[in-house]
């Protein structure tokens, strides 16, 4: 019923976010704050890896919406790492599965935002 | 009004404070009477996002102390009434992705005139 | 009356209908309302343990429609208080392993008048 | 939340019960059948493998114990599979261990009641 937040920088302005446990309405400020913070620090291009999140709202969805824009801004991007059914079918109902990439493991995800 | 059949048995009734540390609650307590309704673990999954989203509808433009989550078994399905305890206020039903995934989720979702939500999810066996 | 210190913060009310097909429901919400509370894995199980004694008792001694069960977090413990809507009779706490294993799982156990039975476990951190 | 009932015989008037999932009042009368069923059969040694067993309550040691209390007026015995800490802990407080055979594995189990 908790998140657990792990940061790893893959190269100097990209870094893998490995989220584990649910995001719901509780958990999605701590997320928020995680993800703002890097790019507070500058680093524009995440791989937020959701293989070990069990459960997802629309609260983490909005905070995962926030921040590809604020990356964005920068010239930024976010891929998503995520195979589980039930939580690509959030995706994709919708319709975020077209604005976020969507990869089946960390090295596609990085690859993507090369 | 809803697309159940048949008499409701029993009802089981949660109630927590409108505060986003207790929607975990909630939505674990309506997994376990789907569980029980034999509904599949893909429905569980649908009906707790729903529940999640109902509660996080309550807790952002809603206001009142608690929120009730009331489900209501039926032969082939299984009504969530989604409510809290302050009826007295304009309610915002406009959409959100909240509101957009338990439309997406449930087979019938109504607003109540007091703010609540009412939705509905069939057993497919 | 208890072993709790500090004031209550928020309580999470499950209602059931009194029969043996929804205790398991109570448990598992007294459960996810422990997980919030940072209660270890084996205190929550002693709690589902004594939980479940606790509607058992009502569903074989008491009388009534429906179980409620309202646990009230403090600081450093939970407390659990379950009862039925009927406290119109005669109420048995002769003992019986349940009672018995209610009273070694909690910190504290009073009985009601009205048959309710008060418990408490602490949080050891 | 359900209870998997598994009755295998071993030899003659030896069975193992499986039993997976939660035992409780709901359960219980399951486990309960069950067990009646092999005594009415005159299987009176069992052996009871609660390895899978998640959760068990007053109403599945009322069961367990009314099934001993039968098969000793046969000469027969009940013989528990048990390693869960929180599953022994509660025979330990009841003090059920030192009436019912306990043991770590279903071989051991099988011995005891030769
Ligand atoms: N399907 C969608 N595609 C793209 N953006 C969306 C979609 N749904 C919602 N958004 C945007 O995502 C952001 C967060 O949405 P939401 O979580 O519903 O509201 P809030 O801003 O109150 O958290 C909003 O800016 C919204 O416009
Ligand atoms: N610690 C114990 N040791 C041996 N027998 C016990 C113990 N506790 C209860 N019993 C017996 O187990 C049976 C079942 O007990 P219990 O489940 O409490 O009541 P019920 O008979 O109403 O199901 C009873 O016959 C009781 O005498």
């Amino acid at each position: 019923m908790d998140i657990t937040i792990n940061v790893r920088e893959e190269r100097k302005g990209l870094s893998v976010v490995e989220l584990a446990g649910e995001i719901d309405v509780y958990t999605s400020p701590k997320v928020k704050d995680a993800v703002g913070a890097l790019i507070d620090k500058g680093v524009y291009n995440l791989v937020i890896d959701l293989e070990r999140v069990k459960y997802i709202d629309s609260t983490g969805l909005g905070v995962l919406i926030g921040g590809l824009k604020r990356v964005r801004e920068h010239g930024g991007a976010v891929s998503l790492v995520c195979t589980n059914p039930q939580i690509k079918k959030i995706f994709d109902i919708t319709g975020l599965v077209k604005i976020f990439g969507m990869y089946d493991s960390i090295p596609a995800a990085v690859k993507a935002l090369a | 009004m809803t697309a159940s059949n048949g008499e409701s048995r029993d009802s089981v009734v949660v109630r927590i404070p409108r505060k986003a540390e207790w929607v975990a609650v909630a939505r674990l307590a309506v997994a376990a009477v789907a569980i029980r309704l034999h509904f599949s673990y893909e429905e569980i999954e649908d009906l707790k996002l729903a529940v999640a989203e109902a509660c996080t509808h309550a807790i952002r433009t809603e206001t009142g102390e608690t929120i009730t989550v009331e489900c209501e078994p039926f032969e082939d399905s299984l009504r969530v009434r989604i409510g809290t305890d302050d009826a007295e206020h304009e309610h915002d039903h406009a959409d959100d992705i909240g509101l957009f995934l338990i439309r997406s989720l449930m087979d019938d979702v109504t607003y109540g005139r007091s703010g609540e939500i009412l939705m509905t999810k069939r057993i497919t066996t």
